[in-house]
């Protein structure tokens, strides 16, 4: 449910939260005095619901950070569990740990094999806790790797998910290179040699986000987002106030939309009315058709080929002017 | 283009980071320096070795021969694709406070007589962040030293991406990782120095992925920011956390070079690379007048391209 | 050469390895298991999942299609170039007790109906030591996968080198890991499992270099031993310090397959790394008329080579 | 000096033994009495010295191992200090640490650019414990290999001096991986597309000493050693009594002629009368010599027919026959 913001971002945000909670108010006293009052409940319900619909119909870049925030929308496994078979996951970076928060294995598409890579964020606190909150530390970064050449070396594509809050912010993390991590992962797949699409599912943050993002096609959930720094970071950095989140998610232009308009998305995958959560199935036949429509091609094209089109894409990336001054 | 090093807004811009005055403050050991002789010392602090923060021109004074450098893209700046609130005119007083464009100067010169592509990313841009226009130059910097041949070194200092550019930011960590790739596919050196402070998506691109990867003593150096961290791990991090010298013992780094012996260090670096030398340093490099498509690309990249 | 699984000498092994009587004894829970129910079980306890340790022509039993294997280079043995004292004995003494030439045993052979050059190491042969024919015949292997581009799975269970061979044990390192490098090169897919235990030189060369590394669970895998390591570092080492579980957790582990799955899980991977699959797994394998130069290396490699 | 056996090998190590122990009594007794004894201290130094001669004049395997592990013997950084110029050390495995216990170094030899590797033991205790005795971890190896990727990429040759009892023992190094980092470096190694020349110039310890090791040509110093497992090691295991170092030493066959005879080691580089430790400067005189004799060859050799050679050198290694069972 979108409720929980830093504030409300709009009229349609206030209503919604009022109601949610008068709602809320009536439930705990229909239930604490025993008081039919299901009718004034479904009432409210149905006034939220409308309410929503409305939100919905055109949410705001920070509804979308929500959708693509929400606890119960569709994880990296239950992905991974509908769109391929003969998943086999593969562990560790065979230098110092196995990240639960990276997810690397070898699966099947369509009877065809490919290797998949993606942040593994958890669906509840305490899958979330023991995958560290989809956050990778460097070695979750450098199993991607190591399970990206293992597609290298047959010319299996690779399809990585990227669905992370961003790479772990701790010293251990620092002290193992996280940046260093991220720096390798970046320049190795841009010269993979072999198909790689990113399928950017819920959140696509900043570098943690990229070291698993750079390949042939970056496609997008309708209701994903892809940012350089998260609202609240921004906002807190802009205005020294984190509360003003929903208007830095407004100026990051961090919704698929907008970064298919600005040609780093190349395709936007149509998520179900209020979000992947509401029908996931909806959202993960919206991935497999994709799939199924651009792998044939980037399968057969010759591998110079493809790599000179990834350069290409990223290459052309930015908007640069001659200065005025 | 030539002889630019010279220019008076450089004088300007001396003028105005270090203020009037015969003695400095210095702001590790707060001890006061006479100006002169902390200019003469390279900016380091001669009682405690503090390095002070140099604007990109001053690097490449300090590490280039004289006159050597011509530079790359010298009117290129970012745009404001997003229209995000406040940026132009953010971009306009780090233009005023730097007399620079932008974040980055790239272009051609020689050390010690070696030829090489050079960058040196300005942190009082801005914090030296990472938009658009720097990644593009840092990426043809990449592309020249690559044609032509040549090696490229780029001292950074950066706090990161440039948030104002959104994703398009974040884009320049793929943009400028691919062309290093390149470069090191074409059997190209590339030496990285990391000046303080470098961080974030600099750090998570090209100035890790250097050949050899050099720093300046005491630099901050790491991916996420101390607050940060500290906020996460709900500890108090050591006072030596990402500095230089603690990268250097978690083997994240090759050396630590103090500056009075970084161009000396880059200029051996280069000799072992094989970089080419010219005889005569004194004078504009010969190879310029060979290379007619570098002139080309110096005449400034112009537009917007993405 | 065929049908070599059936020949009384394996039959007369069995015998030995498990001392007649209708029970046997967990060497870890300790309870009494019905041996035919230990052996239905794949020798895996079937109260506490203790894996017990296998000789190779039991793993290759457990894990081929029946009737498909042919073995490779069936009578090289190591020599005894440093003539090192009671080497000849030990090996003698191992032939017994096995019934096999060496600590190895490598062919052709089809996983659920998938062909593969296959190896199994035999723990029971001199503690899986690896000498001269051990690495001669996985390089042979190796080689044999890489000219017939089909691809490689060895069951490691080692305790290192063979010191009785000396410098040339330590060179068998050399040897078989250049013959997966050249494996590797070849686009070919290798499958290890680390069966208990795989330690010393077999951890440090061929056994750590599959593209997906596999171990059985409980397995003990590493390369000082335990004593060694606490005698250095003066401190008790934790009791799954080296299991396969522990291995997994820091990450140098893809897997740890329970016996009863490793089969399918194997040909699994065989399937995805596309190899070619025989339609009828139950009779000999068809490609082996197909190619004559491997009859000829199954003939046994003969005299000494260095 | 070679006393501090854990037990006299021959008659000579005997008298030896008693002989440099009257000294040391002379010695005492002089200095604590002021007694002049100089004269009978000359004489019984003069009959050391024979006896030395004649031990050096052929010297026993055991011998050999302490020469070998002599604490004056010529180290890494004596070698590399006279060998080389522009000595550039590089650091770190980008992964973990940076290990002291290896070295990695940009440098030149006779005014081209080589790539240097080698375990690096210390000179005294302090040095040794801060060096680790020359046991890398994983990292020192992972750095090793950092380095000569370096030279591939540039096709400048590696030389890597081998000194080592062994890769470091500890708990710490099986969990970041020791066997996988070896085994790595043997197989990157084995097909390194540059020269690589190998000079064991102290002891040659087993897999860690191996992991830099895998070149195009083997050159060891006369009084080093090299063994798949230490004497004393393997007079633990084969005889319970690792007193009888000694006769595991001859049985191993670990000097530089038993393994030239082995074909292991392509040429052996003699050493002064009494080893390393009594000329340095010669016996860095016969590195430089052979260095100068097989680089300019080993350069102009196309990489294809360098790791066709490589590949032929390591495969041929072994001693195999057909069972007579
Ligand atoms: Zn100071
Ligand atoms: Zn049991």
């Amino acid at each position: 449910m979108i409720t929980s913001t830093p504030g409300p971002s709009s009229d349609l945000d206030r209503q919604l939260g009022d109601l949610e909670a008068e709602i809320e108010r009536l439930r705990r006293l229909s239930r604490e005095q025993s008081i039919d009052l299901a009718g004034e409940i479904a009432t409210l319900d149905a006034r939220a619901e409308d309410v929503r619909r409305k939100i919905y119909t055109n949410p705001t870049p920070w509804h979308v950070v929500q959708l693509a925030r929400h606890p119960q929308r569709p994880r990296l496994l239950d992905l991974v569990a509908s769109l391929f078979t003969d998943v086999i996951e593969l562990h560790g970076d065979r230098l110092f740990r196995d990240d639960p928060a990276m997810l690397a294995a070898l699966a099947r598409f369509d009877g065809q094999p490919v290797v998949v890579i993606g942040h593994n964020k958890g669906k509840d606190t305490k899958e979330n806790i023991a995958r560290n909150f989809g956050m990778p530390y460097p070695e979750g970064y450098r199993k991607a790797l190591r399970a990206m050449r293992v597609g290298e070396k047959f010319h299996y594509p690779v399809i990585a998910f990227v669905d992370t809050p961003g790479a772990f912010p701790g010293d251990e993390a620092e002290e193992r290179g996280q940046a260093e991590a991220i720096a390798r992962n970046i320049e190795e797949m841009s010269r993979l040699r072999t198909p790689v699409i990113v399928v950017i599912t819920g959140e696509g943050g900043s570098g943690g986000a990229l070291a698993i993002a750079v390949g042939d096609l970056t496609l997008m959930l309708q209701y994903a987002i892809y940012t350089v720094i998260s609202p609240e970071g921004c906002a807190a950095i802009l205005w020294h106030d984190a509360s003003k989140a929903a208007q830095a998610a407004e100026a990051l232009r961090l919704t698929a939309k907008d970064l298919q308009a600005l040609e780093i998305v190349d395709e936007i995958l149509p998520e179900p009315f209020g979000g992947a959560h509401r029908d996931p199935d909806a959202a993960v036949g919206a991935v497999r058709a994709a799939l199924q429509r651009h792998l044939p091609a980037l399968r057969e094209t010759p591998v110079e080929a493809l790599l000179e089109r990834r350069y290409a894409k990223f290459r052309t990336l930015g908007a640069v002017e001659t200065a005025k001054i | 283009m030539l002889n630019w090093l010279r220019r008076p807004k450089y004088r300007s811009l001396q003028r105005r980071e270090m203020p009037a005055g015969l003695w400095a403050k210095c702001p590790r050991c707060t001890n006061l320096i006479y100006r002169k002789e902390l200019e003469r010392n390279l900016k380091v602090c001669p009682k405690c070795a503090y390095h002070h923060r140099l604007p990109a021109i001053e690097r490449l004074e300090i590490t280039l021969d004289e006159d050597s450098f011509a530079e790359f893209d010298a009117d290129l700046t970012s745009a404001d694709p997003l229209k995000f609130e406040g940026y132009p005119q953010k971009l306009n007083e780090a233009r005023q406070k730097t007399g620079r464009p932008e974040a980055v100067i790239t272009g051609d010169g020689t050390i010690e007589g070696y030829r090489t592509v050079i960058g040196a990313l300005d942190f009082h841009f801005m914090g030296g962040s990472m938009g658009s226009a720097v990644g593009e130059k840092v990426a043809r910097a990449a592309e020249q030293a690559r044609d032509r041949r040549l090696p490229l070194v780029i001292f950074s200092a950066s706090g990161g991406a440039r948030m104002q550019e959104g994703a398009l930011s974040l884009m320049q960590l793929a943009k400028t990782s691919a062309a290093i790739g390149r470069l090191h596919d074409a059997g190209l050196p590339y030496l990285s120095v990391m000046c303080d402070p470098t961080t974030g998506g600099v750090t998570a691109s090209f100035a890790f992925l250097g050949d050899v990867v050099l720093a300046e003593p005491g630099a901050l150096i790491g991916f996420a920011g101390r607050r940060v961290i500290e906020q996460t791990i709900r500890r108090k991090l050591p006072d030596d956390f990402q500095t230089a010298e603690f990268c250097l013992k978690k083997g994240l780094l090759d050396m630590v070079v103090p500056r009075s012996e970084m161009r000396s260090t880059v200029a051996r670096l280069l000799s072992f690379f094989g970089a080419p030398k010219v005889e005569a340093v004194s004078v504009e490099a010969p190879a310029r007048t060979e290379t007619p498509q570098v002139a080309e690309s110096r005449s400034g990249g112009s537009a917007a391209e993405g």
